[in-house]
């Protein structure tokens, strides 16, 4: 029973590194149709703004709760910049935005190793997110874990926030839902395309502060994790943040659940079987927008 | 165009396509002979081999030109088609190596085996695992193609789809390790159907053989893009939808595209096995397989010659620039992705149009 | 009906050009002899004389590969410095196999036939050296391999220098064994030097009365370990052995220390862990952890001290030395022992040399003798504890040079595996 | 040849009536015109006809049941329809449109040879709709009226019973409006023809019936004549009773 329940919680914790690392990508592909391949490289970014400010404050707790807003502007802002180079010039071609962003996190990804050197580079943990907590029952979880599934449902919950009440919120779902009428009434869209990009590459950012707790860094990290997360947001549905959130635990106890009764490879052609077959059921995602346009 | 100003009453002919017709024959005979009798005269049988396996990418990349280009899927795991032609292929040659009855050596070493797996036995006949180079590929794409297609699976979503199975197939191959050689792959390949890969001569031939197998895509494909259904696949491409309405079902239009480009793939992996000596799971997985585009989207995604000449390309400039510099070469490769889809969606074989454009 | 004419004459075309294919053959396999490659010819003409360093410098293996192709550097500079080789200076050809098998392949046959070299020195996983394997073999090239692996393995035209497997596993499971650990949990990447290991660790353990609790095996690059480092715990094993690979080396014990498992309670032996992936994964996750190599940068010596120090002066102070570097500097040296012995860069007059034995250098791991018919090198294993420090120092050694025995012909237990 | 019946059609988006319970009798030859304010749910209705969005209640056209069969089935019974942004292969020459909406009755084999000849019933079509001149132009090039000829012509080729145009003359100078007119009465001699329109000039002179919707219901039905005298409809249209100039 035990087993059962830590290595449920093992799944869950799972499903919250997907969802933060898919959180981004789900407003960026969500909300502006944008295959941000690069996504990768900015959590790669955010982990790399830990190590830098770990040169600069000695405390490894101070220096992550510092590093977690700075993550997010330098990724955020590392966004911006790609968005008003290159993915301005590609609205209406996504999967073209694809292969330049790929493109892109190459760049990024060669850039780092000519920076920081070829190897991984070492972030201290705070030692309160290294031991564990110990539950009633024998249960034992991490405590990196914890603060990891707290981070990502607080993010999930600014995100909301966000969207639903203030009036950035309200002009990306204007543009997310008919961007030509949107433009058309006056909304300046280039700039809600900036700031849109701006907080779901910021999240990125985030995401890469916290994998820090769990994993390496290295010029390499970025594309470890991207292709599952784009499954994340497909899966989810596009422009369906509930829908990322449910794919994400749903996907990470599924993982968590195959592994521990077969092995990891075989579990990652089957968790590809069931995304197949659930695509079967539901082509658009689980949650869908409905609209009359003939694409 | 040159026929704008035709009569108000159709021809049954356009004046310019019986042109157009012997332009093409007349590029392919100069393709033929730039393979042939100039390529070997002036390279040595080093540079000639690296030749053969940048050919091999240029046959991949005229059926991604088919399916993407022409048919608008852009198809983020060629490499499981060029895995299945190349690991067909390879099966077949370390059991010719082995010889009858023995296991291919990997099997020993790492397989605590007795006996060959069963699904090993038929790539034992030669003829067996050449029609399945082709066909198993084709096999596998037409049933992935039938869910997805049918279930209007497109666009982004297909394209991370087709990536998720290139990267599930190399993490599969790589866990089988007793059976499929791991990450190892399969390697150290002696023979040829029968000819010894180590005679420089036999090299040369399959040299000869992959440079025919890459003009006779090149044919089938320009049959393909200048027939009614070339038309048909690009009307898709752009409305799918729309041909619904005609009474076309979209799914089977593709589904022929995407088959013909696994084809393809499949072909050229089980021609790199003698050119290279080696499949591996890394020629499989997510990193080769959006690789096999770059080359297409430099050439010029929709034309017919542009993606095999930018693959080709692209091959020769990674090989070139990895002797010298190697750290430059992933910033070009980078900016390859970037440069050309930004700026020059049509790929180089647009340039001549527009400089005609621009001329005027 | 409606065929055009331009269909036909392409016809033509592709039919003249499957009978030119068609009609150039060469030998069968059955032919020996006949028109086979001749050895490499080695370019001595000039003053100088070619060498071949085959490393990935771009791509995941970068981090491994490069610090072996900068002490590669660092002998020939040494050499070119006391006088060369036979009176010429090893001029090296570097070239990046960029962490893809089929680009090794490439790149040995760009080494062997246009450059020329005497010897080429590289590859890191087994999986690049199983690609260039018949490349060297066909070609009658030499090939020094600088890494620790795993065994089953004797190519004519490849000499060896890191440990095979009765030189680091073997050594490294009777150390457990002497420190009363009775079961073990084996974790690994996935690629063939974990597997092998693997089956090696379990014969021995069934002879010697050792529990095998579980194995696990993650692709390589996979930074997720949640699942396995949860059944590594519930299986309350004495030990855990890891050959685990890389970047996963960093999530594993991140989780692992995460989940309340220490060295002490449950000690994990590395073999892929040197004294730069200490440095990247943090002495935080690392420390008291061990590790089973046949070098350390603590190791004792003159010869050694003079490594160290050379290193550090040309790279910097904060780059650390580590085993497969040492193998990788050794090798250069014994090719230059055995180059001397023979007189000739010739490649079987070398062979021939290093196969009569006696090619010995006094390395910074020691002294290292060439074992002739195998084509592998003697070595001391050790045993050692990674510090605070993030340096590792020696806690067990085998005191003398084990002889090398990549078959394991000289183990009871071990019949059946090869 | 027995027309278009549609009985208690109802469509229902996200909890959101569109098509609330329609009846519809066209019968064969016939040139019907659908009008209706904005939002009144004309369009879901030929959608729904054609199988883009899901329906209840019955459509027949031919016998032929079509609710709950494939887009491409319901075509291939003869049902064609144009789109209110025309919708035409912009990087295919016209006469390409053309020829593929001839094809889908070819034999897929014949589909993987080059066009030889221009079939007869493509060469009629570019007569008919006046197109001869551009027919190797890309589609994508022509002017707003000449793409919406286009469609037309598809439809010709594709040989479709049942004519389903959404807002055909939209954005057309006055003589192509008489022209389009014209056709459709050519057109309606061996066929059945529903049009969506706002434009009510064009209306009074070209239709034989007319039906109006109002929020997704059937609201008057009869001659233009019999519609325009209608109170429902004026006060639907102009929330007031019109002056004839308003609605003529």
């Amino acid at each position: 029973m035990t087993l059962v329940l830590s290595q449920l919680f093992t799944g869950i914790s799972i499903g919250a590194v997907l969802l933060l690392i898919a959180l981004g990508l789900s407003l960026t592909f969500g909300q502006m149709n944008v295959i941000n391949m690069a996504h990768g490289e900015f959590i790669m970014a955010g982990a790399y703004t830990v190590y830098v400010l770990q040169q600069v404050i000695t405390s490894a707790g101070a220096s992550l709760i510092v590093a977690l807003p700075i993550a997010f502007a330098v990724a955020g802002a590392m966004g911006v910049l790609l968005e008003f180079l290159l993915i301005r010039r590609l609205y209406g071609r996504p999967l073209d935005t694809l292969l330049v962003t790929w493109g892109v996190a190459l760049i990024l990804q060669q850039a780092a190793r000519d920076i920081f050197g070829a190897p991984n580079v070492q972030t201290r943990a705070p030692d309160l997110l290294t031991g564990s907590i110990h539950l009633p029952g024998g249960l034992v979880i991490a405590s990196s874990r914890v603060f990891i599934l707290v981070l990502a449902l607080t993010a999930v919950a600014a995100l909301t926030l966000v969207l639903k009440t203030t009036s950035l919120g309200r002009r990306i779902r204007a543009v997310v839902q008919n961007r030509d009428l949107a433009a058309v009434s006056g909304l300046a869209t280039g700039r809600v395309d900036r700031l849109t990009f701006f907080i779901g590459s910021g999240l990125a950012g985030i995401a890469g502060v916290a994998l820090t707790l769990i994993g390496p860094i290295g010029p390499a990290m970025g594309t470890n994790i991207i292709v599952n997360a784009f499954l994340v947001v497909v899966v989810g549905g596009i422009g369906q943040l509930k829908g990322t959130v449910i794919v994400a635990f749903a996907l990470g106890i599924l993982q968590s659940m195959v592994e521990y009764t077969t092995t990891v490879s075989v579990a990652s052609v089957i968790v590809f079987i069931v995304i197949v077959a659930f695509l079967q059921w539901r082509p658009q995602g689980l949650f869908t927008l409905r609209t009359r346009s003939l694409a | 165009m040159t026929a704008v100003a035709s009569p108000p009453v159709a021809p049954p002919i356009k004046p310019s396509r019986k042109r157009t017709g012997w332009k093409t024959a007349a590029g392919f005979a100069s393709g033929a002979v730039a393979l042939f009798a100039l390529a070997p005269a002036a390279l040595d049988d080093f540079r000639l081999g690296l030749l053969a396996k940048y050919l091999c990418l240029a046959i991949i990349a005229v059926g991604i030109g088919l399916a993407w280009g022409r048919g608008g899927m852009l198809t983020l795991g060629q490499g499981v088609f060029f895995g299945l032609g190349g690991y067909a292929m390879a099966m077949h040659l370390k059991l010719a190596d082995a010889g009858a009855g023995n296991l291919p050596d990997f099997m020993q070493l790492y397989g605590q085996l007795d006996a060959l797996p069963w699904w090993w036995r038929p790539f034992a006949n030669p003829v067996f695992a050449l029609v399945a180079t082709v066909a198993l590929p084709m096999l596998v794409a037409l049933l992935l193609g039938q869910l997805i297609f049918r279930r209007r699976v497109r666009g982004a979503y297909f394209a991370i789809l087709s990536q998720a199975l290139a990267a599930a197939m190399a993490i599969f191959l790589v866990g089988q390790q007793g059976t499929t050689g791991g990450t190892n792959g399969l390697t150290d390949i002696q023979g040829f159907f029968g000819y010894d890969l180590n005679d420089p001569v036999n090299r040369k031939m399959i040299y000869f053989i992959i440079a025919g197998a890459l003009l006779l895509m090149l044919a089938v494909a320009w049959q393909l893009m200048r027939s009614r259904y070339g038309e048909l696949l690009v009307a898709v491409r752009d409305a799918e939808e729309r041909v619904r309405f005609l009474g076309y079902d979209p799914a089977n239009v593709k589904l022929v595209a995407y088959v013909v480009a696994a084809g393809m793939a499949g072909l050229a992996g089980a021609l790199f096995v003698p050119a290279v000596g080696i499949i591996s799971p890394a020629l499989v997985g997510v990193v080769p397989s959006i690789e096999f585009v770059v080359g297409v989207a430099v050439g010029g995604r929709a034309s017919l010659i542009g993606p095999a000449l930018g693959a080709v390309a692209v091959a020769w400039a990674r090989t070139a620039l990895s002797e010298r510099v190697p750290s430059a070469w992933t910033y070009f490769e980078g900016l390859l992705f970037i440069l050309p889809i930004v700026f020059l969606p049509g790929g180089l074989a647009s340039l001549p149009r527009l400089l005609r454009k621009a001329r005027k | 009906m409606f065929k055009i004419r331009g269909t036909r004459a392409l016809a033509v075309v592709v039919a003249a050009v499957s009978v030119t294919a068609l009609t150039a053959c060469g030998a069968k396999t059955g032919d020996s002899g006949t028109s086979t490659t001749a050895g490499a010819v080695v370019d001595t003409s000039g003053p100088t004389v070619k060498v071949g360093l085959l490393n990935s410098l771009s791509g995941t293996m970068a981090i491994s590969e490069v610090t072996v192709r900068d002490s590669l550097k660092l002998a020939i500079d040494e050499i070119n410095a006391s006088g060369g080789v036979l009176g010429k200076q090893i001029e090296p050809v570097s070239e990046d196999g960029a962490s893809d098998w089929p680009t090794f392949a490439e790149k040995a046959q760009k080494l062997i036939s246009q450059d020329k070299v005497a010897a080429v020195f590289g590859c890191w996983t087994s999986a690049s050296r199983k690609a260039v394997k018949p490349v060297f073999e066909k070609n009658k090239a030499l090939l020094f391999y600088p890494v620790q692996y795993e065994g089953l393995e004797e190519s004519p035209y490849i000499f060896y220098t890191g440990a095979t497997t009765n030189q680091q596993i073997v050594p490294a499971l009777d150390y457990l064994k002497a420190q009363g650990k009775t079961s073990l949990y084996l974790v690994g990447s996935d690629y063939v030097f974990p597997r092998t290991a693997n089956k090696i660790i379990k014969a021995y353990a069934t002879a010697n009365g050792m529990k095998v609790l579980g194995e696990d095996y993650a692709p390589l690059g996979s930074t997720e370990f949640s699942t396995i480092v949860n059944k590594v715990k519930a299986s309350g094993a004495s030990a855990v052995f890891n050959t685990l690979n890389g970047d996963s080396n960093v999530a594993f014990f991140k989780e692992y220390k995460s989940a309340g498992l220490t060295a002490a309670a449950m000690p994990v032996v590395s073999v892929s862990i040197a004294e730069e992936e200490v440095k990247s994964i943090g002495t935080q996750y690392l420390a008291d952890q061990l590790t089973a190599w046949n070098y350390y940068q603590t190791t004792a010596g003159a010869a050694n001290d003079k490594f160290v120090k050379a290193y550090k002066a040309k790279y910097g102070a904060d780059k650390p030395t580590s085993d497969p570097m040492e193998a990788a500097y050794t090798s250069v040296y014994l090719w230059k022992a055995m180059v001397e012995k023979a007189g000739s860069f010739d490649v079987e007059k070398v062979k021939a040399a290093a196969d009569a034995g006696g090619i010995t250098y006094a390395a910074p791991e020691g002294l290292v003798t060439v074992d002739g018919p195998s084509q592998h090198v003697y070595k001391t294993a050790r045993i050692g504890k990674i510090g605070p420090d993030g340096l590792i120092k020696e806690v067990w050694s085998s005191g003398q040079p084990i002889k090398p025995d990549p078959y394991l012909k000289d183990y009871s237990w071990a019949t059946g595996l090869a | 040849m027995s027309g278009l019946t549609v009985r208690d059609l109802r469509v229902v988006f996200d909890g959101f009536v569109a098509v609330d319970g329609v009846d519809l009798e066209v019968p064969a030859g016939d040139v019907r015109f659908v009008i209706g304010p904005n939002g009144a749910g004309k369009t879901t209705l030929i959608d729904a006809i054609t199988g883009l969005v899901r329906a209840t209640g019955s459509v027949t056209f031919d016998d032929h049941a079509l609710l709950g069969r494939k887009v491409h089935r319901i075509a291939r019974l003869g049902v064609g329809r144009t789109f209110q942004t025309a919708a035409v292969f912009e990087e295919l020459t016209v006469l390409q449109n053309l020829d593929i909406a001839a094809g889908w009755s070819r034999h897929p084999l014949s589909l993987l040879r080059a066009r030889g000849q221009v079939p007869s019933s493509v060469a009629e079509a570019l007569t008919t709709v006046g197109l001869s001149a551009v027919r190797d132009e890309l589609a994508g090039t022509l002017a707003h009226g000449q793409k919406q000829w286009l469609e037309i012509g598809m439809l010709l080729v594709q040989d479709a019973k049942l004519l389903l145009l959404d807002e055909p003359v939209a954005g057309m100078s006055q003589s192509e409006r008489d022209a389009t007119g014209d056709l459709l009465g050519r057109l309606a001699a061996d066929r059945t023809v529903l049009v969506i329109e706002h434009d009510m000039d064009f209306l009074r002179r070209f239709a034989r019936t007319v039906t109006v919707m109002h929020a997704g219901k059937v609201l008057s039905e009869g001659t233009v004549a019999e519609v325009q005298a209608d109170p429902r409809v004026q006060e639907v249209y102009l929330g007031h009773a019109p002056s004839a100039s308003e609605v003529a």
